[in-house]
């Protein structure tokens, strides 16, 4: 029959729009309609599972759909459930569209059950049996009680192996991860069964027997076996083991690309060895490796044995390089404020050249030497519709790689201090590193300014300059020992010289006038009555050094080496030179601890007439980023006061530090980019290898049973406003004049 | 002078050309027979679509440069002209 | 760290009642270390005036059925996964390696070893007429083996679903054909001359979603009854009565059963999961008493003994139930470590061996 | 279980709760409006309301600056709603999001030049205005996403060729060759055709082949006369001079600091 309706009317609605019931019930209105499109047109608006039943009446031209709408669901309530959560299970439910508000439609209760199992048994939970009631709290609305009962875990009992002559069950066990349950341990994970940690342990003890050189070895069946009680599992493996293989020959074959010779040197195996696949896997990557870097990204290499009845197996390593790969694009991407052209300088694989997996590897490491990133990760997607094309995504998480330190502070001989400035690695994602600090106090006026730029050139040229200023007053303070007004100028240069040395050169002129305070000390009475108090002096320097290290910042492997001198040339003032030598050295234990190893060394002396360093360019020892547990500058010999004040320390010409230190993750912090906690041994001291001929409390000649040694923990912060450094130390063997601090700290102190 | 020279990497740009691969083209080419035979170019002539340009250029530390280029020309998908240069 | 699960079926404690049997131990010693946590089910066997008893590590010692004086032990080098069966002087049992071994029955020196794929969870049956010793191992493979070399001489393999339950069903044999019963829930007879399949009976469906619903193992030996009607439980499934010749269904009963049926009376009685002892009718399998006293108590697979049934507990008890009516007729604390072996009853003792190794002779006062 | 304050509003009536997110809404109280409708959500997911409080929590989100949820809100209303009347308003708002996502603070100041910078956000934008223009050409909405195209097209294209520059002066010639033909082929209207022409054509020349770089310095003197790179005699100011000698070690040294 046909019909016209031109109304539309929907009685029986509770809580469902009328438009979301207009949007399933496809009837047009005006049109003609015959009774096959109406039960069409119900059966769909039935199927939204929202109503109980869909019944249509015609009023004349008015067709009148009359719904009965499915209670929904006004509270879960969820009954003991102790080993998951109640939060957790109701994001289960809600996943399957299970929650408050939501309609009760008719599948769900079973689903509910379902749902719930598959949460326990995921957990070894067998015995788990979870119930659901309704119970209706009026208005067409429901509460739903779930009643559950967890059970316990079904632990492993016992693993059986059949068939293993060679090998008795306690070394096959020990390959597994599945462990049979110590009864000491109320629960161990390794002892609840799932069926993929048994595959997984399954193709462990295959690679361990191939590893080996049993070829046939092959796990004929597995039984898993529960309990009635569903409390035990029993796991038996049956294997036939077969005879070890020994090499017989090894052939090459495919297209080698490179020289036969250079590949046969990778092979780890050699004839008559035992067949091992953990060295044929190694030896076929390490041929991969070495075709990557000739562009063959894509290259594979399989090792076809070929089996002979005496035990013994011919190895064909078939090469197949598939075609060289060229980079289409490099992209980055997380920089936010460092410049594209930063990171893409450091890189050495080009766009539009052969990719090289090594070239994209060390580059990934050059990034991170960088320090200003938090971490780098690379991938290499193929670009759809090209074959030998691919991109080279490289993705970083930038970290503050400078400190803004600003400093209102007061010390009863120099008032009230101001500081404030600004040390950048990274210079407005520059790349360029940029420090500018300014200080005024009562007693001494300080600035300086230092631009770095590691890309002078394209090629690598550094360049920096670095002018201070410093100017101390001494009127109406009353420091004791002595004050020195200075400024100067410096410019370096340096360009590398392997993949990871560099070689500069420095040139740098400064001023130097020296102030006495009212009880001034005698060594520096006698340097001004010898030398003057104004020193200016030119100077030229060079340097060598390696970096090795694996991250710019809180680095955990590698090395770095670095070889300094500088002279103040004749004409200058003072004659004096410096060298100076600096160590880090990593070895890493596993990814998360690692031991690093400290060693600075520094000797300076005046040469040609005046055979005495200056002691404004005195080393001094003691403090954070030196010798902790010690106040700062406090090591070494000791200046001779007029009066009978107590000495301060004077430093020294030659320094000696060393230290050891444990970096350990703390297991709380997850994000161990930024901050690090060791276990340290510092030692260290400086040397006067000649004193002033009116010292009395300087001993001449470097002791290094002098040397002062402390242990302690020490923490290192990357906050935004820069590295914060904590350490709590014990002096190991300070002498009776060495004033120790057991807590030491700085803000934004870059070392 | 004592300084050692900057270090700088071999730089390599654009496509392997082997001979046995150049000595394989010959006019009539389909541009798929190409692409087989020489791979994906890395720069196809934009302003002149019927134009494929593959280029080797590279340059060793010491700044001593070998380069080379086969231009190929086609004609509604048929390869017409080929010109290698060194 | 919570608190300790309560079980699936909580156990009942004991009430008491009016004994008319009084039991005491006539002998008792160390059966070697015992079967151990391992889940195997190690029963003696009692033949010739002496009973023999092997621990899980292949300790074998042989005593005096009546007195209890040892005679002799032997020391095995591999493990025992099955429990013994004695004919003509041999003993036969299976390895944790996957071994039959035939040992002589006089001093224990091991005859033969045959190697099978897989563990052997049941005693190896013997088919005296042809000299044969069937085996059924834990992977749901039947062989014949020759009972004086050892060789084997046919298999019969079924399929294995991924999950089972512990333990595998004793084949029951008889002189012309084998009855087996497997862990996919079906039961077979097969031909013993060469291992042909007779017929093929589906005991129970596997139903639900997940392994554990669908695990539906046939665990037990199944019962000829003197009216020669076989009667095989299933797990999860049904208890079912066949015709052995056929395998035509007689009757069945929805019921869980891992053990098997045992005939008393001319009743056929079962104990189901729950440790529920149901007799039924053997004809109609109707329900003729429900014992459910002892529900819980993880009961032992039934042994008629004399004209009641016994069973051991988890807590080391022996109970003796009335064939007729069902009600508990007698009791005995044997041993506190709890008894999960089956017993093994002669017409004068019965003999139970408990989790910590110790083996008891048990008899009517 | 819920602080009080949600379970109250969870009590109130589907429409004084729908009106009440609206007053907050136009108090410019988003966080008090969002928690409203999502209360309005939860109890009344297919209320009368729920279509246009859906839209609303789009809007006070994106002013509430969680511009990455609001983009999630803004595509599941298309999800939920394909053929919505204000369906375009959700599709102009999944463009907006993304858009603000990938402005920088500074970028006003032109102290940092955004197109150095990750542009992840800034393309996301680009591709979903352009998918809004698509699907509602004339919708109200439609003359600022273009506005909003077009700058975003010129940070992208700038971008291509800073890079091709860098690769000149890396000597990577093939490279630049490939970023300036990418930025010609991709970035036609987007101004920056005369640099990608000068790039390319200095780049040829750095390869020595001379008839390519004059192909594209006559295209570049054809379409951009007086570009600045053009010298009066209609030849090529290069980047960096031809030869590929670079200074020797101690001449790089020579600091010319005033450059």
């Amino acid at each position: 029959a046909q019909y016209v309706f031109d109304d539309l009317r929907v009685e029986g609605l509770q809580r469902v729009s009328a438009s979301r019931v207009f949007s399933s019930f496809p009837i047009e209105l005006r049109q003609q309609v015959d009774s096959q499109d109406l039960v069409e047109a119900s059966k769909s608006l039935f199927e939204t599972g929202l109503f109980d039943d869909v019944r249509l009446e015609r009023d004349g031209s008015l067709l009148i759909v009359v719904v009965q709408e499915r209670p929904a669901i006004d509270k879960i309530v969820i009954t003991g459930n102790d080993k998951i959560k109640t939060e957790q299970l109701e994001q289960g439910l809600a996943q399957s569209g299970l929650k408050a508000g939501q309609i009760l439609q008719r599948v769900t209760l079973e689903q509910v059950e379902l749902e719930l199992e598959r949460m326990y048994h995921g957990l070894g939970r067998y015995s788990a049996s979870i119930k659901t009631e309704i119970e209706s709290v009026g208005e067409n609305r429901i509460n739903l009680n779930v009643k559950i009962r967890e059970g316990d875990v079904a632990t492993i009992r016992h693993i059986n192996f059949t068939g293993n002559d060679r090998f008795d069950n306690e070394t096959l066990a020990k390959r597994f991860e599945l462990e049979v349950k110590p009864n000491w341990s109320l629960f161990s994970s390794g002892s609840q069964y799932s069926r993929p940690k048994l595959q997984g342990d399954l193709e462990r003890l295959r690679n361990w027997y191939l590893g080996r050189g049993y070829l046939k070895f092959n796990v004929d069946s597995t039984q898993v076996s529960i309990s009635p009680d569903r409390l035990d599992v029993y796991i038996t493996v049956n294997v036939t083991e077969g005879e070890p293989y020994s090499i017989r020959e090894i052939k090459l074959s495919g297209e080698l690309i490179i020289e036969p010779d250079e590949i046969l040197e990778l092979i780890e195996l050699s004839p008559g060895d035992t067949f091992s696949r953990t060295k044929m896997v190694n030896t076929t990557e390490a041929i991969r490796k070495r075709l990557g870097e000739e562009g063959f990204t894509f290259a594979n290499i399989n090792a076809v044995p070929e089996l002979h009845d005496d035990q013994t197996v011919t190895l064909t390593l078939m090469v197949d390089p598939g075609r060289r790969t060229y980079v289409r694009r490099i992209n980055f991407s997380g920089n936010v404020t460092t410049k594209d052209e930063v990171l893409r300088r450091e890189i050495t694989q080009m766009e539009a050249g052969t990719a090289s997996t090594d070239a994209i590897k060390n580059s990934k490491t050059r990034l991170e030497r960088l320090g200003y990133f938090k971490f780098v990760q690379v991938d290499t997607p193929r670009v759809s519709g090209v074959d030998d094309q691919i991109d080279v995504n490289y993705t970083v998480e930038e970290q503050p790689s400078g400190s803004l330190s600003a400093s209102i502070g007061y010390s009863q001989n120099s008032g009230i201090i101001f500081g404030a400035g600004v040390q950048q690695a990274n210079f407005l994602g520059s790349g360029t590193n940029v420090g500018f600090n300014v200080s005024r106090s009562d007693t001494v006026q300080k600035l300086d300014f230092s631009i770095f730029d590691p890309y002078y050139t394209l090629d690598g040229v550094s360049r920096g300059i670095n002018v201070f200023y410093q100017e101390s007053n001494l009127e109406d303070s009353d420091i004791s020992g002595f004050a020195t007004d200075s400024y100067g100028m410096k410019v370096s240069f340096g360009y590398p010289i392997t993949e990871t040395a560099r070689v500069g050169l420095t040139l740098g002129a400064d001023n130097t006038r020296i102030y006495t305070g009212d009880d001034p000390v005698e060594e520096v009475l006698t340097f001004i009555a010898d030398e003057g108090d104004n020193h200016s002096a030119f100077k030229v320097g060079g340097y060598i050094s390696d970096n090795q290290l694996n991250r710019g910042v809180m680095a955990t492997d590698g090395s770095y080496n670095k070889l300094s001198a500088e002279v103040a040339v004749p004409g200058s003032d003072m004659t004096f030179f410096t060298l100076e030598y600096k160590n880090r050295y990593f070895i890493p234990i596993n990814d998360d601890y690692s031991v690093k190893f400290r060693t600075d060394l520094g000797y300076a002396d005046g040469y040609g007439s005046d055979s005495l360093l200056p002691f404004y360019e005195h080393y001094f020892a003691g403090g954070l980023g030196s010798v902790r547990g010690y106040s700062g500058n406090s090591l070494g010999p000791k200046s001779t006061p007029t009066d009978d004040d107590d000495p301060s320390a004077f430093g020294g010409n030659v320094l000696v530090e060393t230290g050891v230190e444990l970096i350990y993750p703390l297991w709380f912090v997850e994000d161990r980019s930024s901050l690090q906690t060791v276990v340290f041994l510092d030692g260290g001291n400086v040397f006067m290898t000649e004193c002033s001929r009116v010292s009395t409390n300087c001993a001449e000649g470097v002791d290094l049973s002098e040397l002062r040694w402390s242990a302690g923990l020490g923490l290192t912060w990357l906050s935004p406003i820069g590295p914060l450094d904590f350490s709590i130390s014990k002096a190991l063997n300070a002498s009776s004049d060495d004033d120790t601090e057991f807590f030491q700290f700085s803000i934004g102190q870059t070392f | 002078c004592i300084f050692p020279g900057v270090y700088k990497r071999e730089l390599q740009q654009g496509q392997v050309m082997t001979d046995e691969m150049i000595n394989q083209l010959q006019p009539g080419l389909t541009r798929e027979q190409v692409v087989y035979v020489m791979g994906n170019p890395l720069t196809p002539s934009t302003i002149n679509p019927n134009r494929w340009d593959y280029i080797y250029w590279s340059k060793d530390p010491r700044d001593n440069v070998t380069q080379q280029k086969v231009s190929l020309v086609f004609d509604n998908n048929r390869l017409v002209e080929i010109n290698k240069t060194p | 760290c919570g608190s300790l699960p309560e079980p699936q079926y909580p156990p009942k404690d004991l009430t008491d009642f009016d004994e008319q049997v009084e039991l005491d131990i006539v002998w008792q010693d160390f059966a070697g270390k015992g079967p151990g946590e391992l889940g195997y089910m190690l029963p003696p066997v009692v033949s010739g005036g002496n009973i023999y008893a092997i621990d899980r590590e292949g300790n074998l010692k042989a005593w005096e059925a009546e007195t209890g004086t040892l005679l002799w032990a032997a020391d095995l080098d591999a493990g025992a996964s099955s429990g013994l069966s004695y004919n003509q002087g041999q003993l036969y049992f299976g390895t944790q390696n996957g071994e039959v071994i035939a040992l002589s029955a006089s001093g224990g020196e091991v005859l033969w070893r045959t190697r099978l794929t897989t563990q052997i969870m049941t005693p190896p049956q013997v088919n005296n007429a042809s000299r044969q010793l069937i085996v059924q191992t834990a992977g749901g493979k039947v062989s014949a083996l020759d009972e004086l070399t050892g060789r084997i001489l046919w298999n019969y393999e079924s399929s294995e679903p991924l999950l089972t339950l512990h333990g595998t069903a004793t084949p029951l044999v008889v002189p012309s054909a084998t009855f087996a019963g497997f862990a996919n829930g079906r039961v077979v007879a097969l031909d013993n001359r060469n291992g042909q399949l007779a017929w093929d009976v589906r005991a129970a469906v596997p139903t639900g979603r997940t392994d554990i619903e669908r695990l539906v193992d046939v665990d037990a030996q199944p019962l000829l009854t003197s009216k020669g009607m076989l009667v095989v439980t299933s797990y999860q499934g049904r208890l079912i009565a066949l015709d052995p010749s056929s395998g035509r269904g007689i009757w069945e009963r929805k019921d869980s059963s891992f053990y098997p049926a045992v005939e008393g009376f001319g009743n056929v009685l079962y104990v189901d999961e729950g440790s529920n002892i149901v007799a039924l009718d053997a004809r109609t399998g109707g329900v003729l008493w429900n014992q459910d006293a002892l529900s819980g108590r993880r009961l032992t697979a039934p042994v008629i003994w004399g004209d009641t049934l016994a069973v051991g507990d988890y807590d080391g008890y022996i109970h003796l139930i009335s064939l007729t009516k069902g009600h508990v007729v007698g009791r005995i604390a044997a041993d506190a470590s709890g008894i999960e072996q089956p017993l093994v009853a002669t017409e004068k003792t019965l003999y139970a061996v408990a989790v910590n190794g110790r083996l008891m002779a048990i008899e009517r006062q | 279980c819920a602080s009080d304050q949600s379970a109250a509003d969870l009590a109130k009536a589907e429409r004084t709760l729908y009106l009440e997110a609206r007053n907050a809404l136009e108090g410019n109280n988003f966080i008090r409006s969002l928690e409203l409708l999502e209360a309005l959500e939860t109890k009344y997911p297919l209320g009368r309301f729920s279509e246009q409080a859906l839209l609303e929590q789009v809007y006070a989100q994106f002013r509430n600056q969680d511009y990455e949820t609001a983009r999630a809100t803004a595509d599941r209303f298309i999800r939920l709603h394909p053929r919505h009347a204000q369906v375009d308003y959700a599709y102009y708002m999944k463009g907006m999001s993304s858009y603000m996502a990938g402005r920088y603070m500074l970028e006003g100041l032109e102290l940092i030049d955004i197109s150095e910078r990750d542009l992840g956000a800034t393309r996301d934008a680009f591709s979903d205005f352009d998918n809004f223009l698509r699907r509602f050409p004339d919708s109200r909405y439609a003359f600022d996403a273009r506005q909003r195209m077009l700058y975003i097209r010129n940070v992208l294209a700038r971008r291509e060729i800073f890079i091709a520059q860098f690769y000149i002066r890396k000597s990577g010639y093939v490279a630049a060759i490939k970023r300036s033909q990418f930025a010609l082929e991709n970035y036609p209207t987007a101004g920056i055709s005369g640099d990608a022409l000068a790039t390319l054509s200095e780049a040829y020349l750095h390869l020595g082949m001379e008839e390519e770089a004059r192909e594209a310095l006559d295209l570049l003197k054809s379409q951009y006369p007086e570009h600045k790179q053009l010298t009066s005699n209609g030849q090529l100011k290069l980047l960096k001079p031809l030869g590929e000698g670079s200074k020797a070690p101690w001449e790089a040294l020579i600091p010319d600091v005033f450059s």
